[in-house]
Formats: structure tokens, C-alpha cells, sequence
């Protein structure tokens, strides 16, 4: 790996997530506590969806952007349904289970992005503003998908289909990073300047701690671990690899940027550990956390924070014909 | 001495995105109100779970005070999701005063 | 076997502004202890409500275990209180072990 | 409306506001931890009261502060009076919410006050630091006299005149105000530089996230209202408008400049929704909240936000004799 | 009707360091559960405490549903430590649906 | 006083902690949420940690620092011993309550080294970084020493020799400090800009809000103190001025500078409030908390914070052979 790559690894971002696992690992009780997370889980999804919108306000939309979240929304709708055969028959897991993991992974993760950026940033090749809208915009077609691979068309068991619609439209990640995103358009960069020692100053201080509790998290809940087979730990590292390679390709098929191209790939790569499960545990309660939980945020998510993000900034870089990472 | 008269009081630790649905059941059943309470981890044979906010996997209870005849009418209600949901009910007499109100 | 014995627990619905004027009333009645719990959200007859502590409109389950008489006393001394104060009072037998703390 | 009143309206503080507003009236699950909201609410009266207080240290204390002070006091004694016999009268409202809800009426609210500040600033009328002052001594006189109104002078039901005032004059959102206010002259502009990244930049940044969580506060309670009627509803709209017309004329009339006069007629106008319903469940539980927080926060608190400190804004530049909003 | 049968509720107030060590008690003494609740605040013999987080002088109240004897099993290991380690136990009588759960 | 011990009282970090104790002996209702209370002294934790593993990056390391440690670590073993006799003699504690005492004022206080950080560094004497590292490593050893003190080497009533001693080296507050630590080491100043404005820049105006809580809570405590006799009181207050004047002879005999020298006498001076009381409910549930929090909390601390760090920071200028505080 080269020395951008180790650059990125001694970043305090990383460092604290290792500190978070490696406390958690030697069964330390350091804990952060739960208000404090959601707070800054909102925090990071207002400051991403607000500096989205500001950039897109300054560069415009073209047609570029269209692709993307076209591009996005398909890879949202097609991505579960490999993911759902793959869950059933090399995974085992039965068609309820199997339905709510092919989601998490077909949705997205927005720490994982978030970090994605900050390193590509480091990088040299910042993906641009509107990654964020085909972000938020990726976040609810694979709930329906894994709903419906899951349950088919018919009845869901006393949970109607408009009240579920509802719920997987509005659910709170997308309207925060939505709303935001719009509040950034509207405002532009005159307006944010005021806010900006706010959302821009203190994104990766707050992303740090935050960090620092999902490692915490994630260790725990692999500790705790019952229903964990290592068919699925498998599922769990193979599927990033394969879902981000696709999305890198599409991303530079399409013409993305180096950065932007990487960010798609980091989105299909990434599994959701935010809005999915809270989905999941309306819509489809029977489903078992232990499972979908663990591998999301457990095994996917330390492995594309630590090894796959940089594997598809480096492959972004090839498919692009650029060699070297950075300029 | 104050009188008091007797009601059932139905606890029910529900996932925290299930509480809006069992909030409405008790208000179908047409008992008069209901209480929530937070809680921070447990242990069951589902394994262990932690007060995880951001992740949406905290619980809640839920407490009613009700009338014998609404007690049962809420846990025949329920009874068709308390497994499937994961549900805990547990319910007992208490002592209450201005019994009319429940 | 561990020997128990039976005292009241009674536990007290109330608004935060009113948890201190209720622990008054019950040290007042000479009962030796209280806990409170936190409690985010609840209907009654007066509508819905929400933990909401910016606004202080958020309330808290009191809990004390106590004696048949200095129950039936503090039962006896908050019933002025109850509606004004929308106080909801429950209490039930329960087991303790060492019963000459209560 | 001109560019200023438009700049105002497209700021972040309020699109966040409105943010909350619509996610909450489309019935999204969004929300911030009570920790959080109270946590920030906190620090908004911090550093306000330390902004404050370094300003007056820097500009000094004159006769004028000793004029707002007093008209402030006394709009605080006086404006309950009126409003209790609207509300009694015309809102039908029986003696006891009456009286509670003429104390919200007759007290201020922090954060209309703070928008209002970040609002006039922006349209180039700064008030001066010294409002702060006159808002902090405008909290407690209207619940006082709500409480008079609604009891008389005689017993309250077990509470004791001691503690009653007691609680009324260190209710923990004077304490907070006024110390910070304190420290603020105390310590100076020299000793507030190191702790100006944190109590100045993020002020605003933070005020945004405050507005987005009583934004949809705001529409729950309309959504939950039960006790609110026409008449009511039509009492929390003109209620500002007289208010705040009679603070900005008399604001103008003992000669403070036009921002100062505006921040003495919002404060007027303002309603409080975080002291005085606090003091009313301990001092009148019997009074409801769905009446005296509905009005307050759902409606007038909107409504001065949105439209009316912008009215305010333009009446004190005309009775100031300047036509134009800004220089 | 819905078939409801009797088991002990037990509720255990400990301080947050002790929470380890009660559960693992329960635990080992066979029983399949147990749920954790926040305290706020509290007055005993030992004077008044608040819920400190940050000196970690904060309170819990863990919550398990029991068979009769598990219960007992349960009260007789808790015994040694209730008084030197502050522990406040009740127990009483609560009817639960799918009872073979616990 | 000379002027800048008069800047130091005059500091908003020191009148923050003054309002608090004020407002609660007031018995103002004023409170923080206990979830912002206890992120505020994660983040203070972190933060320390960070900025002082990134000025060892900087400077190195040398003998200086290793025998800062070993004198460190060498007080935090030796200064129980002492404390232990006085308290059970002077103080007429039982064994058990005077080896949980002794175990506190072995120990350290994050918050007042912070503190003190602070003063001295306005004075003109800033600390070196690895004095974090110091701190670091006196956390644990009083607590050992503490343990054997009340229990001796026998059994210790059901908790196994090993799970204490993993809770004593791996305590949350040890973990994230020595953690942060080491991450600022690896990043360096680099790695740091970024996070810089969030660990660095709100690093006084949290510290503001956190003194203010202390002062709530420490003030609390003695209202509602029972067990405390004034042979406690005594102890609580000399033996933080023996203990400093130790520590600061220690340091500049061992060739620190000033300002180091001073904060090793304040590291000795100061008791623990955070680690060590969580640690003895753990080990020591028997002991009564409103003995060793009384006495850490609200009356060690605010005397350290308000008069013995100035008596320390004079100590070690006049040891050091300069006459001034500050060049
Ligand atoms: N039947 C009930 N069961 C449980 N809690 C109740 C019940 N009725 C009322 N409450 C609680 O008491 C509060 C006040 O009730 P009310 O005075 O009827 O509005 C409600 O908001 C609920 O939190
Ligand atoms: N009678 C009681 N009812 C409810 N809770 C109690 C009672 N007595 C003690 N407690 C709780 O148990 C804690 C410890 O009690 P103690 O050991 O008596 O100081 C108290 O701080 C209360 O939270
Ligand atoms: N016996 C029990 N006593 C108290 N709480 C229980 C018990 N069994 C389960 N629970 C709670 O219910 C949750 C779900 O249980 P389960 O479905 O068995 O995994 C657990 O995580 C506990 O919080
Ligand atoms: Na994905
Ligand atoms: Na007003
Ligand atoms: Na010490």
C-alpha cells in the first residue's frame, strides 16, 4: 500500500474505531452513552446532507448527476436480489432472514461513506457534492426489495402496505439527510458560512468519538454473537467485495470522476446499520438482529472502513486509467 | 381510610419500533391510557441486547392499568403477535384509588 | 429457605415538578426510603404526552416499598393531591427480605 | 418583503425550523434525545448570557440600559393583566389557565430572542448586548403575575409563598442566564477569546439543530391538541402583534436604537415556552399544558419566528425615522 | 381466554458496578432472562444519591421473571451480598402468557 | 495574589465552577442532563490525551520522562499508605472506608490537571505533553494500593482477584486517556489539524460547562451529607497541600520545569473523582460513597481548583530558583 494509503490508516478517524474494537475486545467497560450517540449519528447525517447541498448549489447539476443516482437507485433495487439467493442457499438462512440481510446490504451505510470521503479526500480525488443525494436516494429502494423478496406480494401479517411505505419513505436518516441536503441548496455557501464552524469544523472531530463507539459496538455484538455461522461471515466479506467492484465500474462506466466513481462503489460496498435495522424491526420483527445486525455493522463494516475503501479507491483509480492513486 | 378498588396492571417490553403498535392496540381494546418506560439491556433466549439507540434496537415498557375485562381483552389481542413481535407480558392485581378513571 | 416478608410497594405516576412535594409527603409519613424512574411517554384522559425536558413536561415513576400502615398513611396524606396534581398511584403486596428495613 | 427579509427566511436557522415542521406534520419518526434538546437549550442560554456580558463590559452601562431594564420589568407586570381578561373574556378560558397562560404571554422566550438577534443582525441592526439583560429580567415579573391573577392573594393549595418565589426568582433558566451574563462582564473580551470557538462559533450551528427539534415538537403538539379552540388559536396570532407593536414603540420611544427597539418588541412578543411552563407544573398543576404550551410553542412561537419578527424588524426602523430595514 | 400462568417477578435495585454480578448470579441459577432499567434517583438509609453517570454512582433496576423455585434459588445466592453490596429486592406473584418461557 | 493569579480566578473555566456551587447552594434546580455530563468528561478524557500524545510526537521523548513516570507511579503507590494511617487514626475511619479514601487521594483527577493545564499555561508555565502521560499511569496503582490497604491479601468476598485487577488497569477512564494517547502519537500533528478545531478548538468551552456541573453536583453532595465529621473536612483539605507540596518538590527534583513540576504536584495534590469511585463500587460496594465522594468531590476539588493550584504553581516557581510566576 502506498503511502496515501498508510496516510489514511494513521488517520485519528481510523485510530479511534481500532480504539473502539480493540477496548471492547479486552472487555473494557468504556461506554459512551446512548443519547450522546443518536446526537451525533443526527449530527453527522445533517452535516453531510447540508455540505451535499451547498456543493451542488455552487457546481450545479448536469447530467452527470442523473446517471448517478439512476445508477444508484438500480444497483438499490438489483443488488438484494443476488444477495438474497446467496443468503438462502450458500447462507441457509430462511427466506425471512435471508430477505432482511439482502436489504441491509443493498442500502447504504452513511458512516461508511462519510469515511470513504475523508479518505479519498486525503487522497486527492474529494467526490463531489452530489454523491451525497445519490446517498440518500439509495437508502430506501432496497427495504422495499428485501420486503418483498422476503414476504412476496401478499399479506405482511397485520402491518399495512401504505403504513410500510410510509415508514420506508420518510424514515428518519432520509428526511434529516434529505432535508438537509435542501436547507444546503436553498442556504448556498453564503448562508452556511455563518453555521460553518458548526457542520464543517468540528465533522471529523465528531466523527472521530462516533467512530470510537461503533467500533465499540461492533466488538460487543461479535462477543454476544449466537446466530453467526461462518458461511455468513463469509457472505459478509465477499458480498462489500463483489457489490463494490459493480458499483465502481458503473460508477466509472457512467463517466464519474475517480473520487465519485470510488464513493458509488464505497455505497454499494457498504451495508446499512442505521435505517435498515429500525425498518426491519417494524416491518419484519421476526427477523433476527442477531444476524442481520452483526454482519452489517460487525463484519462488513470494519472491513470496509479498514481494507475494501481503499480497494476501491485503488480500483476506481485503474478503471479510470490513472495508475497513481493521487496526482 | 382511602378506598381503593382493584385493576389488573399489564407490563409489556416491546422493541421500540413496536411500541406505536402496541399503544394502539390498548387504545382499540379502550383502555384509558398507558405509560411508557425506557429500558437500557436485557437477556433472553434470543441472547443479549444492549440499549443500542442508533441502531433502533432499544426496548421499551409499556404499562396499563385496565379493568379485569379489558386486561384479557388486551392480552387476547396481543396474543397473535407476542411471539412473532417478541413481546413480554406480564400482568397482576394492583390497588388503585379513583378506580373509576381506569 | 430465605425468610421474606410482605410489605406495600406503591408506585406514584408523577409530573417532574411534583417528584420533591411527593418524596416530601412520603419521608413526612415516616416510610425510609424511594426510588425514582424515569418514564418518556404516556396517554390518558388528558392526551397524549412526551418526554419533553426542555419544556419540563416530562414525568417520573416513584417507587417506595413500605409498610400496610405507612401506606395506607401515604395513600392517606396525597389523595388531597391526587386529581389536582394528576399524581397515579398503584400499590400491590410484594415480598422482601430483610423486612425490618421497611 | 426585500432581499434582507428574504435573506432572513432562506438562513439555516430557519430552514432547520421549518425542517422540523413539515417532518413532523408528514408524521416522521425523526427525532433528537430529550438529553440532546435539553443539553443544547443549556448551552444557548450560556452563551448568550456570556455574549452579553462581554458586550456590556466592552461598551459600558448607561442610562439607556436603565430605561429598557425598567420598560422591560414593567411590559413584564403589565402585559399579563390584559392578556388574562382576553383569555377569560374573549378565549373562554376558566381563571386558573387563564392566569397560566397570561404568564407565558407576559415572560420571554430565549430562542425567539436569539433568532430575532441573528435575524436583525443580518439585516445590519445589531441590538445591543445589554438586551440580554433586559430579556433575563423579563422572565420571572409575568409569572408572578399569572399566578396572582389566577389564585389571587390568597392560599395555593400547600405551596408555600416562600417556595413559590423562591422557585419563580431562581428558576434554573434566570440562573443559568444571568451568571453566564455575569461571568461574561467578569471575565471581558480578553478572558472570552479561548472559550469563543465554542460559546461564539458554534452558536448558530447549534441553534439549528435546536430549531429543527422545536420545529417538531411544535407540530406534534398541533397534531396531539385537543383543548385548543378557534378562539385560542386566533388569541396566540394577535396577541405578538399587540405585544410586540406596544415594546417596539416603547423601545423607540425611550430611545433605544432600532435593533435594540426591534429585540425589546420581540421579547414582548414573544412567548416563553421553557421557564414559565416549568414554574406553572409546580406552582398551578392543575392548569393544562396542552393549552398554555400548545399556544406558546405551536402557534406563537411559529408565528413570530416565521413572520412576525420580520413585522417588528420594519415597524422599529419606521418609528426609528429610518425607512429602510438596513443601511 | 387466553391461558395465563403464575410466575415470581423479581425486581433487583443495584448499583450500576454490581449489574455485572447480579446477572451473571441469575444466570448461573438457571433463569432464561432478565431486563435492566435506569433509576434516577433515590433516598435509603444511606442518604439520598442522584443518578451521577459521570462518578458512576448511578442505579439500576433489573427485572426477571422467574419459576417459584428458580425465584427462591435466586434469593438464596443473592442473600450474602443483599446488605454488603446495597441491594433492594421485592418479589411478588404475576400471571404470564407462554409461561413455559420461563 | 499577583496579576495573573487574579486572571487565573477572573478565567470563565474557574467562574463557571463558581456559579455552580453558588447555584446549588442556592438550591436553584439548575441541572445538566447526566448523558451530556458524562460525554463531556469523555470528551475532556480524549481530548487531553490526544493533545498530549501529539506534543510527545513532537518533542520526543528523553530521561525527563521516564522519570516523571517512575515518580509518578512511585507517589501513587506510597501516597495511600500514608493517607491510610491518618484516616483511620485522625479521621476514625474503619479499615474499609480508609482504604477506599486512601485509594481516592492516591489517584488523580483528570479535570483538575486539566485545570490546572490551563492556569498554568495563562501564567506564562505550560506543562510539557507528556505529563498526560504521567497522569495516565497514576490512575491505577492508589487503587491496588487502596485494596490491599482495606482487605489485605486474603480473599475479598466473591470478586476474583483477576476480574479486579482487569477492571483496575483496563477502567474506562485509563483506557481512553492511555488510548488517545497513543493515537495522537501515531497521527501526529499532521493527522491532528483536522480534528483540531473539535479536540482543541471547544476544548475550554466544554471544560466551562463540565466546572459548572462539578459545582452542581459538588455542592449537592454537601447539603446532603451525612457521614462527614470535621476531622474528614481536616483531612480532605491538608492533605491535598502535604501531597501537593510532595509532588511539586518530586518534580523539580527530578529536573522538570516549572510548569511540569507544578503539575505533578497537583497530580499528587488532586483526588479522584471519575475512576476510583467507580472502581470501588465495584471492589468495595461495602464502602460509603458519601464519605469518598464528599471529600474528593466537594471539598478536595473546588479547594484545589480555587486555591491550592495557585499555592502549587508558587511552590514550584520558588523551588525552581525563579522568583516570578511567569518570565
Ligand atoms: N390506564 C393507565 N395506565 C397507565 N398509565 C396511565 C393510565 N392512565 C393515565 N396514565 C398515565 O398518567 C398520565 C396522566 O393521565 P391523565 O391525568 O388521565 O391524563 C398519562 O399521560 C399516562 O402517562
Ligand atoms: N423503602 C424504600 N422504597 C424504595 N426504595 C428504597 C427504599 N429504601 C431504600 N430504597 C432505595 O435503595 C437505595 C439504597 O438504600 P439504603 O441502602 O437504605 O441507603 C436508596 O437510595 C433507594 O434508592
Ligand atoms: N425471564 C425474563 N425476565 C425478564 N426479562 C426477560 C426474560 N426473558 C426475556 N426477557 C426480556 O425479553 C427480551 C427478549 O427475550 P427473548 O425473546 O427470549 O430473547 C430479553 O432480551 C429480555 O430483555
Ligand atoms: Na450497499
Ligand atoms: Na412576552
Ligand atoms: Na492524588
Amino acid at each position: 500500500m502506498d503511502t496515501m494509503g498508510i496516510q489514511a490508516l494513521t488517520s485519528p478517524v481510523i485510530l479511534f474505531f481500532v480504539l473502539g474494537l480493540l477496548a471492547a475486545f479486552a472487555r473494557s467497560d468504556l461506554e459512551i452513552p446512548e443519547a450522546i450517540a443518536k446526537g451525533m449519528s443526527l449530527y453527522l447525517m445533517a452535516a453531510i446532507g447540508l455540505k451535499g447541498g451547498i456543493e451542488v448549489a455552487e457546481s450545479g447539476l448536469d447530467g452527470t448527476v442523473l446517471a448517478a443516482l439512476a445508477a444508484g437507485i438500480a444497483a438499490g433495487f438489483i443488488m438484494p436480489i443476488y444477495a438474497f439467493w446467496v443468503l438462502k442457499g450458500f447462507g441457509r438462512l430462511d427466506r425471512l432472514n435471508a430477505g432482511a440481510v439482502a436489504a441491509h446490504y443493498g442500502s447504504i451505510s452513511v458512516v461508511t461513506f462519510v469515511t470513504a470521503v475523508e479518505i479519498y479526500t486525503i487522497q486527492g480525488n474529494p467526490p463531489q457534492g452530489y454523491m451525497v443525494a445519490v446517498m440518500a436516494s439509495m437508502e430506501s429502494p432496497a427495504i422495499l426489495a428485501g420486503l418483498l423478496l422476503a414476504r412476496g406480494l401478499g399479506s405482511d401479517g397485520g402491518q399495512s402496505k401504505k403504513e410500510l411505505l410510509h415508514e420506508v419513505l420518510l424514515n428518519p436518516s432520509v428526511v434529516l439527510l434529505l432535508g438537509a441536503f435542501a436547507i444546503g441548496m436553498i442556504a448556498g455557501p453564503s448562508g452556511f458560512s455563518d453555521v460553518k464552524p458548526f457542520f464543517d469544523g468540528l465533522f471529523k472531530g465528531i466523527l472521530c468519538l462516533f467512530l470510537l463507539d461503533m467500533g465499540l459496538i461492533a466488538a460487543r455484538r461479535i462477543l454476544d454473537a449466537r446466530s453467526l455461522t461462518w458461511r455468513l461471515v463469509a457472505i459478509a466479506l465477499v458480498l462489500p467485495l463483489i457489490n463494490g467492484a459493480i458499483g465502481t465500474a458503473l460508477g466509472v462506466g457512467i463517466g464519474l470522476d475517480v473520487g465519485s466513481a470510488a464513493a458509488l462503489g464505497v455505497l454499494c460496498a457498504s451495508a446499512s446499520y442505521i435505517a435498515v435495522p429500525a425498518a426491519m424491526r417494524l416491518a419484519m420483527p421476526e427477523a433476527d438482529p442477531g444476524i442481520y445486525l452483526t454482519m452489517s455493522l460487525s463484519i462488513t463494516f470494519p472491513f470496509n472502513v479498514l481494507v475494501n475503501i481503499g480497494l476501491i479507491g485503488a480500483l476506481a483509480a485503474t478503471l479510470s486509467g490513472s495508475g497513481a492513486v493521487s496526482p | 381510610m382511602i378506598e381503593t378498588v382493584i385493576r389488573k396492571r399489564i407490563e409489556i417490553l416491546a422493541d421500540q419500533a413496536q411500541v406505536k403498535r402496541v399503544t394502539a392496540i390498548i387504545d382499540t381494546v379502550g383502555i384509558t391510557g398507558w405509560t411508557v418506560l425506557p429500558v437500557t439491556s436485557g437477556k433472553g433466549r434470543e441472547g443479549r441486547w444492549r440499549e443500542e439507540r442508533v441502531m433502533g434496537t432499544d426496548k421499551n415498557l409499556i404499562v396499563t392499568i385496565a379493568s379485569e375485562d379489558n386486561a384479557s381483552a388486551l392480552a387476547e389481542a396481543l396474543s397473535p403477535i407476542l411471539t412473532s413481535h417478541g413481546l413480554l407480558l406480564t400482568m397482576w392485581n394492583v390497588e388503585v384509588i379513583r378506580g373509576e378513571r381506569f
